[in-house]
């Protein structure tokens, strides 16, 4: 049995994590929230450096051909991070195009995305309270685009889109170059992140694959944000756990009050069966395994409670301190509810893994 | 039972009611626009000015110091009448409530004359400070210094938390005079000019983006001696009697704080792939669960104040209000945006959803104002159900030698 | 404002108290448990002594005409009490001849069951998974019924049920004298409060008031049994209180400890809310007023929060001792599942309550 | 990744299948109806002879102390290839799993040599005589004493949740033999004859009615130096050691607990007023909670295989699993039962609904036994997480003059 990430994998981890702690983390955050730029145009320079965004494009297209134990360490340390760089956009366009794109398009747009030359983003929301696989009112029309999505992650510095559109088998997926798409700021909860309202006018529009590869994409894309949640709650957490070793109350750290160190005890719990449930997500998804509907559903919401909960307590545990704006639990607190909104909610997602459950039951019925 | 006035109640009511009809003018309808800092705080004064004119300010102090020697419940009609305007209250909030019952209580009587009138009429206003970087939950653990010299003390250190100290003209600080007595002995209290020379206020921005407290900074502040309330190394005993007051004040939901009402509203336009939100069995429960803890507080209230109405005192369980409330607030806020999706995380000002933000925001920072969760839980734990405190290494040891475990 | 007991319901509350002190209590529960009684007769004796089957009974009728503030206590004292004896069953009965009795009907039952010489009971289950308010399988048929209830509280030594049966309003209510009907022990969670399965074959049957009545009666049944749950909740809390402040582990009262005293302080909170919500309740049934609707919904709701919550964490927070046959800690994780199935679940109920704030928001639209 | 054998547990596998195939006989069919206690002894005597003349016995002990000194996955693959079928196991898995290792680690080779080859055979039958009713979650304040007398000790007191002690002969059992050292150093522990005169054992009936367990009663019972297992004083030392094989054992869900299939069972032949119960969003998302929480454990199960399989250590994250499923099993019993209404609450024997009212008696007890749910927060919290421990006033006291505070 080899239930976990392989050996460069892990590798890649921890050069990501030391290049990221050097680099990235709360004070760059910072930055871009006090600023009105769109991300750290010079940190996101050194990721492509990095070759990041190249990871999982196939040599022949410019890229490294890794596998998806590297997709979802990056993304668990950009989560960790919080890096204001459009990774997780670009790699998510990336996965999109591999899945379902031509050839002709995976040869227009990989080698472009694998080396920075493009940005890339997932478009789906529409601004109202509608899930990733509900029916969009965007539909393609002689190879053109009319109409808006928002709020669309890293939507201000994106140079590519996959934007859903509706198909007569459900939601399909569409792949539009955002030039001369006009595009303004959305303010959302997220100050770190910013997102765009993208307004498409008869913007020129390519579909990409079928209704059933949006379907099958959103679980990959799952899986990465799973990774990515799973870093950023257990930055929140080690963050409260140190100040938990270090500031005093009534004579004694306030780690040693069963009241705090039982709220960190269930941090750890709620992430170590969100890393479990991503692990096994990961292995879905690399596996081609049909596991992967109920292991990306799992992986998930598991990660969703993780990072929803040790945000929440993170503030708590901090008192006074941790709800000004000049200490960092405010980054995780608003992150959390921006990896809610970009693909679904909580229960939306228990709903797809029950599905997923009883679709496997009428399979071994 | 029943939810009605007794007769002497309703007289007053009437009274109140009538007074306010006469008076309250614009404010009977909600401002255009919220009023600028300046602007709110000469409203206040001139509303306050009115108040006291016609005998509504400090309901419940003795004749002698100026207050009308009536019941509680006499005070809680006036601010449930009150509370139908949209006058500016707020400002005087501490002073009146806290502040001042600690100035008349513990200061000589020259001070007393000095200054409880002046702050009665609304024409000094006054804030509280006690907190400290390193003395949240742990009040007693403060480290603002003042060193006797002469008939004055000099005050240096840092408060935090302190609400209206940049409008306030003077207010109460606990400081440690003695750094060799045990925590809660070294203290002792003082009334400080907030414009004397070396006092420094700086706003504190918080998480959710307004800006509702101060730091207030201490440079070489002087004080006499005839401002301090309480005898030295009494401050522990005196910060008590002014907290009492603050837990009372620190309860329900938040006026205009969204409810089970608003997520009824928002879930009533959502239609989710399981069927239209408001058929759905989690969105009904949440509901129900909203409803029962917000309406639950507020039933819990009545029972204070029909204790009140018949001169007795309040249960304990009115301690459970604000460790109810706020985690309500955070749970629901929390559970309507996720309900949203996409339209929960953009901020559309205005919107039901923007005010659920604003509730998700403000909530946990509610959870730890005026007493943390986990210190709320102890309180309750301690005081209503007897249980022993936790174990206090630091309760008899000289504070300059204490050693954090 | 007098949102409080009357003083004749807190006068006859402490003398209930002081009376079941001495008479019930867990013991008595055991010896109910230990043998093959249907109820401690000798206490069920006393108890109409008491006089409080007689309380809500009309004087004209051979009652004491009490309100509903008395119904309530006894119920919480019942509840607190774990008394083995058909109190609150017979309460129930004599809830709906008041409300939907006719005359004869009063003239012909309230004295009996004042006096005890008629034990009541409420008959609504059908062993199934069905709500109080689902259709009954039962029907009135020329005056007489057939088929089966169950299970039926005290159905063992009950005289007389009020059964639910279909009516083309929905479910309605009918009474029955149990003489010569079969009845059958049933198997349950609780082994102290014995439920029966009631056999109807063409057996007389009288029709009791109209489908109205029953919604109606299950509203008052609501607030009496979230009166007799907060009792029972607030027994086993003060049990494991007392079993906190005396318990030593490591050194230190086991009370001392957060992770003991917070599960206290949660009781107290789910019980206070509770409290709330049942007096709310009970001041709506007196004055008939239209608030009955959601105000028993929620005095339902919370009382079950509050029982399940402390029944579940007195087991926990007495540790190993807790989990023996011995102690008293059963009797409460037992009755609590009672409780619950005796008129219908959270979840229902939850329902309920937001169906009664949806008919209230329309009327005042 | 992937969820294979290596070629080598591969080939290991293949051979115990063969084995078992060959051996199990009516076990690989489950019984007609559960054994009777004998019956069960009987059967397990037989089955553990078999096993250890086969060499499945031990697996990973030393080869010096009898045991086939392989590794951690052998034993692993063993296990999962025997419960496939309906063996009796469980008579000894107290006893070879943490008793056993504890003779041959802290025991003579006298003793070793005299207990441990009967105990792989399975001709006797060993027991833990560690908890008290005074000592619980906080073993170290057990009371049972030994005193010294010549060459022997003489054991006062009373052990409790003994598993299998009145099938036992012997048992290791841990005593106070110096009351005035501080409590975690005047222990000691010996192996005792379950025989003895002056020992007695009975049954512990549970809340959930069934009698898994034992109080032990000791009246005078002589045990032999040379039976002494570590030095005078090392007991808790020699405890820990045995503890340790527990914290290993106690873990997944059990076996036929009832799990989120039963409830889609359960929930699929329901119809609520709300629709059928199924298509219930609440429902659904029970399930999910229950389906993250039971499978999260398994595939954390499986982390700690693969790192086993590589000859790792197990990462801290085993520490989770108990905590997790006592909790999901009783939470989801609980809302199954609540689901199913008066169904839920009569009791028929056989059904899916009886297997979850047995679910939710037991694991009120299951979030106590082998550490509650708060203990094993702590160990989470301090051993993994590094978090100070709670104040313990009672370490370095003697444990005579301790007062509980």
């Amino acid at each position: 049995m080899n239930f976990d990430l392989s050996d460069d994998a892990k590798t890649l981890k921890e050069a990501a994590r030391k290049f990221l702690d050097a680099r990235a983390g709360p004070p760059v955050a910072r930055k871009v929230m006090d600023s009105s730029d769109t991300h750290d145009a010079a940190l996101w320079a050194e990721v492509v450096e990095q070759g990041w965004p190249a990871a999982r494009v196939p040599e022949a297209h410019g890229g490294l051909g890794l596998g998806t134990d590297e997709a979802c360490v990056l993304a668990e340390e950009i989560g960790r991070s919080l890096a204001p760089v459009p990774l997780l956009s670009t790699m998510g366009a990336i996965e999109a195009i591999l899945l379902a794109g031509t050839d002709a398009q995976k040869a227009n747009w990989l080698p472009k995305l694998a080396s920075g030359q493009a940005v890339g983003t997932i478009a789906w929301a529409e601004g109202d309270a509608k899930s990733p696989t509900a029916m969009p009112s965007l539909a393609l029309s002689g190879g053109t685009l009319s109409g808006a999505k928002s709020p669309v992650a890293d939507g201000l510095v994106a140079t590519v889109a996959i934007v859903t559109v509706a198909s007569a088998d459900g939601p399909a997926m569409a792949i539009v170059s955002l030039d001369g798409v006009s595009r303004e700021k959305v303010e959302t909860l997220d100050l770190v992140r910013p997102s765009a309202r993208l307004q498409f006018d008869n913007t020129p529009a390519e579909a990409l694959g079928t209704a059933t590869d949006w379907v099958k994409l959103t679980e990959q894309l799952a899986v990465l944000a799973a990774w990515e949640a799973l870093g950023t709650s257990d930055a929140a957490r080690d963050m409260t756990l140190a100040y938990a070793k270090d500031r005093v109350a009534f004579g004694q750290r306030i780690g040693r009050y069963q009241g705090v160190k039982h709220k960190l005890a269930d941090m750890y719990i709620l992430s170590e069966l969100a890393r479990a449930h991503a692990l096994h997500g990961c292995w879905a998804w690399s596996a081609g395994a049909a596991e992967l509907s109920p292991a990306a559903a799992a992986a998930r919401v598991a990660s969703l409670d993780a990072l929803k909960y040790t945000a929440e307590e993170s503030v708590q545990l901090h008192g006074g301190i941790g709800f000004t704006w000049e200490h960092d639990c405010q980054f995780y607190y608003r992150r959390n509810r921006q990896i809610v909104s970009a693909l679904g909610s909580r229960s939306y997602w228990a709903d797809r893994l029950v599905r997923a459950l009883e679709q496997r039951n009428r399979a071994a019925a | 039972m029943d939810f009605n006035d007794t007769p002497q109640e309703a007289d007053y009511r009437a009274q109140v009611k009538a007074w306010i009809a006469a008076n309250a003018g614009e404010y009977l309808n909600p401002p255009a626009k919220p009023w600028a800092l300046d602007d709110f705080v000469a409203r206040s004064k001139a509303w306050q000015a009115k108040k006291h004119a016609a005998g509504y300010v400090g309901i419940t102090w003795p004749k002698a110091v100026g207050g009308q020697g009536l019941s509680p419940m006499h005070q809680i009609i006036f601010n449930q009448e009150e509370s139908r305007t949209h006058v500016p209250t707020g400002l005087y909030s501490i002073g009146l409530g806290m502040c001042i019952p600690t100035v008349f209580t513990h200061g000589s009587p020259e001070v007393a004359a000095r200054y409880v009138p002046r702050a009665l009429k609304g024409e000094e206003v006054w804030c509280q400070l006690f907190s400290e970087p390193v003395a949240g939950s742990d009040l007693a653990s403060i480290r603002t210094r003042a060193v006797r010299d002469g008939d004055e003390w000099v005050i240096n250190g840092q408060k935090v938390w302190t609400s209206f100290a940049h409008k306030s003209d003077f207010g109460i600080v606990v400081c440690r005079t003695d750094f060799d007595a045990p925590k809660h002995k070294g203290l002792t209290m003082f009334i400080v000019d907030m414009h004397a020379p070396g006092m420094e206020v700086r706003g504190i921005k918080q998480m959710s983006g307004g800006s509702d407290f101060n730091e207030v900074f201490f440079t070489d502040v002087r004080v006499k001696d005839t401002h301090r309330l309480g005898d030295v190394g009494e401050g522990w005993k005196v910060a008590l009697t002014t907290l009492m007051h603050e837990r009372l004040a620190v309860g329900g939901k938040p006026r205009h704080a969204p409810g089970y009402q608003t997520l009824m509203t928002v879930a009533a336009g959502i239609e989710t792939d399981s069927g239209p939100a408001m058929e759905r069995a989690d969105v009904r429960q949440r509901i129900a669960d909203t409803y029962i803890a917000d309406e639950g507080i507020k039933l819990t209230q009545m029972r204070a104040l029909s204790a009140l109405s018949r001169g007795a005192m309040p249960g304990p369980e009115q301690s459970i209000s604000k460790v109810v409330v706020a985690k309500t607030m955070q749970d629901m806020a929390s559970f309507a945006l996720d309900l949203s999706e996409a339209s929960g995380f953009a901020v559309e000002p205005g919107s039901d959803l923007e005010k659920l933000q604003g509730s998700y925001m403000w909530s946990a920072g509610l959870r730890i104002a005026g007493g943390t969760d986990e210190i709320l839980r102890n309180i309750i734990a301690e005081r209503v159900l007897g249980l022993p405190g936790d174990l206090r290494p630091d309760k008899d040891t000289p504070f300059s030698q204490l050693k954090p475990l």
